[in-house]
């Protein structure tokens, strides 16, 4: 059904409006769909509550952009150079706005969403019993378990408005092949009540019928399917490119202070159209990040 | 290895913290110096020791190249198993996991970590940090936990902010009536020295060549508590620093600070 | 480490001790390993706890046996064919012992199972509240949950002492690659304490480890790999061979009465001292029943 | 279709059937009638329904060759989605998927199923039958629940002696005090007539032909209701019964009883 391929300026006009929750960066550091969180920026969106586990550098954009009114996250920085500015600046002085948290671990957010994906109200668990997350969080509730007389922690489900999800390909169902580190990824989609799939490639659905234990949603949870080469730099994708670690260190460095911030958005978010013209400004910085791997073995059906 | 062969203090860790695996352990492997410290264990003498990485990645083999992330494209190539980030976290939950590095902002001396935020109020901090990533859960479900840090008195306090990863709370006993099943850090390394742990309360156990008690006492915000056999931090031998260098060649996570 | 390379007897006789709890069959229809419940009434074990979704015959041979204790599954019966005639035997007679039955649902079970892969005592679930099944089980609890004041059920967690896991291919570590449904095998797998492979083809590492999204359950947790070709017959394995519908017609017809399932045990049991012998008993039916399928799309790490 | 065109029980249940199914829906197919009935509903009326196996399979196309059982390797070859039973299932509870097919030995007025034994203690019965499988959960958490079954006394009873798969339980109001969120029996299709659900009851709509409202009445346990315009069942159109001999040529689903 081309029904549901969209451009991405489409898919965010039609499917995440002003206070959505949006889901993204579920695969932890690869497969981050930036080129999602940019165009997010340049339609302006308000609002915004994010969840995500580590989300690397795409919330602390976001955040930086004015976007976020909350975040729901295990941990937000700049996982090879450091502490995220803009988060830093919204926390400590509220520039450009203040934001709400709602601070989980790795093992939470994926319980949580585990349990939105299974129409679960909550999961039990004994992770991080005593700490001060398990207080800050007020959507948290520690039990009793009824069997063991012990303590559990319950964790109760997210369910996303819009699930991002980056990915090597997709047809224009959106049944999706994801390979490389899932993360909570899995779980995100099947917990939202739409999701949207950036590919770096369109195929046929006979490509993703070869191998459906690949796919990691299927076209009936899918809302959009975006055709967005190169969606995920500096972030790696598997298979297709690696990550850009220079590219998070200047980051870094350019978003000490609020205007470094805003001139860093100017430059790499609203001074460039799309992701085509983002990636032709990163000219051959861009093409000396491609890899293609090697070939998995074959496998049979 | 020569006398006065020259190490910085992160190799001196790293090969602190690689002695740390025992071979054939299951260990949730982090990133920058613990990363490292497992390829110093995996090729000198814990062969078969196996890494887990929390977003969803078992390798029983170090990555060809060195990691800034562990979702970089090396490190998923040639894995043994590549899943979701709840597959690896529910093998720590089930006590499957011998041990897990974490590091931290804060620490106090009963091994409670802090790297969510500074200040009294965490809605609105004075510093905000990261916050736990997987910290938390390794804290509380690996079977024990290496913790490396930093030294400087802001950093080692008598009692952090913010209990992001738990350590042993007020002291024995803590832990099993939190609910948490087992666990704990058995061991810190920090730029000055070596603590292990002994009822729930951090014991000076080896100064680092260079360190002294003093200095360490200094340098520590709470009351020190040294051991009876307190002595030098045995240096990296030549076989680890050959791994080290040979695996972080332009030094980027093992000579930062020089 | 080829020291965890077994044969199939050496394999049951280690870790198998009479009164395990045994889970197999959990990719439901397929992937059933077969050969390991042939070695398991060859071997006289005694005492079981069988664990499993539907287990299509094998839970049914099993108990004609004499092999089994107890039973917690969702169906036990003859998936084409119709009923299970030694389990109802031995509910309705106690021939040739009675049996010990928690009664649960598909979606039951692989809750139990995930719980136990999780570390987590139990799952809460919506599915049959006021059914008879939800009473019948006592492990079962019903509660309420605190979120939302509605009723849940708690599901507790199952850990097999052993997981039985059919598959395609696997290196001497018991990195284990499985394609087609993976039912509830994931989740048995990782919940077990120990987990014992039979695998169509054993690969080296590079095998595995070029495409680790493949992997199923990582070596770590695994106990045993066996080498058994056609270890899941008459179930199917996907690209390698297909499901034997007249066998499990045949069973139906033979099994009928006591003695009649003792003859073909006879005959097909403990009568063929392996599955090697099996495989060339069964003879040219064996060689019609070898698909290859088509080949999976390309996907390079 | 021509008058007098030969169709059997089994033809007329599965066309019944694949009226059910709406163009566009999520539906839990089961085995045998179910199957074809979701065949013939994509291939008349029904293009874009996606079909569910709750072993893990997901399609958009019905597998180009008849099945004995879900997990057949004709049904996962050009499958859209193979995954965990538990993946299936979770979709099932957050009330995604529209209808769900199940059977069952017996059930009563108010729909309930039983599939687990028969005679008054399930732990000493006095007919074991296979169990729940997915019935239970698709009957709890399907928006709704379409019931095939042969008909006779004995199998549509006044109480059944097992419920495995709730129905509407003593009547209206007892699914949500029971807590299940949504769904229960919308049509029950016997060999003899279909059923709707009122009020948590079945009502008679009607009859096949050659059967009759008396002889339905004399084959059924409960004091029979009959909807107000009770009338024959349409036959199957001359494009249900084409897919269905074409996807069954030797009728080994749907003429096993002539």
């Amino acid at each position: 059904m081309p029904g549901k391929i969209f451009s991405l300026p489409e898919s965010v006009a039609r499917f995440v409006p002003d206070g959505s929750s949006v889901a993204l960066g579920c695969a932890l550091e690869p497969a981050i769909p930036f080129a999602f969180a940019h165009e997010l920026i340049r339609q302006g969106r308000r609002d915004l509550e994010l969840i995500g586990p580590i989300s690397d550098i795409a919330f602390d954009q976001l955040i930086g952009a004015g976007c976020v009114r909350g975040v729901t996250a295990a941990w937000i920085g700049n996982v090879s150079a450091g502490l995220a500015h803009a988060y830093r600046r919204a926390m400590e002085q509220g520039v450009p706005r203040r934001i709400e948290v709602h601070d989980h671990t790795n093992f939470t957010i994926a319980q949580a969403l585990l349990a939105g994906a299974l129409g679960a109200p909550y999961l039990p668990t004994r992770t991080i019993l005593g700490s001060d997350i398990a207080r800050a969080n007020p959507t948290f509730r520690e039990a009793t378990d009824p069997f063991s007389g012990d303590r559990v922690l319950l964790v109760p489900a997210i369910a996303p408005d819009v699930t991002v999800i980056a990915a090597q390909r997709a047809d224009a169902d959106g049944n999706t092949h994801l390979w490389g580190p899932w993360g909570v990824s899995q779980e995100a989609a099947l917990a939202a009540k739409a999701v949207i799939v950036l590919a770096d490639e369109i195929v046929e659905r006979a490509v993703i019928a070869s191998d459906p234990n690949r796919t990691i949603v299927p076209g009936t949870k899918v809302a959009a399917v975006v055709h967005e080469p190169g969606a995920c730099h500096p972030s790696p994708l598997q298979g297709r490119y690696r990550r850009d670690h220079d590219f998070y260190r200047e980051y870094h460095a350019a978003t000490r202070t609020a205007e470094g911030q805003s001139a860093w958005l100017a430059e790499w978010v609203t001074g460039v159209p799309d992701r085509a013209a983002y990636l032709a400004k990163l000219g051959p910085r861009w093409v000396a990040l491609r890899d293609y791997g090697r070939p998995a073995a074959e496998v049979r059906y | 290895m020569s006398e006065g062969t020259y190490f910085s203090k992160a190799e001196l860790m790293v090969a602190q913290a690689a002695r740390e695996i025992a071979d054939g352990e299951r260990v949730f492997v982090g990133m920058r110096l613990p990363l490292i410290a497992f390829v110093v264990a995996k090729r000198t003498h814990a062969p078969s020791a196996v890494g887990l990485f929390e977003l969803g990645i078992v390798r029983d083999e170090p990555s060809p190249e060195l990691l800034y992330t562990m979702g970089d494209t090396p490190n998923v190539a040639g894995a043994v198993w590549c899943a979701r980030t709840i597959d690896l976290m529910g093998l720590l939950q089930r006590g499957d996991i011998d041990a897990g590095f974490i590091g931290g902002a804060e620490i106090d001396r009963h091994g409670n970590l802090n790297t969510t935020a500074i200040g009294p109020d965490r809605m609105h901090p004075d510093v905000q940090l990261p916050g736990s990533g997987g910290g938390g859960d390794i804290a509380s479900l690996a079977r024990r936990l290496i913790v490396i840090m930093p030294h400087d008195r802001r950093r080692l306090r008598e009692k952090v902010d913010f209990v992001t990863s738990p350590g042993y709370g007020n002291g024995r006993g803590w832990r099993e009536r939190q609910g948490l099943a087992r666990g704990g850090p058995s061991v810190l390394i920090t730029t000055l020295g070596v603590f292990r742990f002994v009822d729930g309360e951090a014991v000076l156990a080896s100064f680092h060549p260079g360190s002294s008690v003093e200095r360490i006492r200094a340098e520590t915000g709470w009351d020190l508590r040294v051991a009876a056999d307190v002595r030098e931090t045995e240096p990296p031998s030549a076989e680890a620093l050959r791994v080290i260098r040979e695996y972080d060649p332009h030094g980027f996570w093992t000579r930062r600070e020089e």
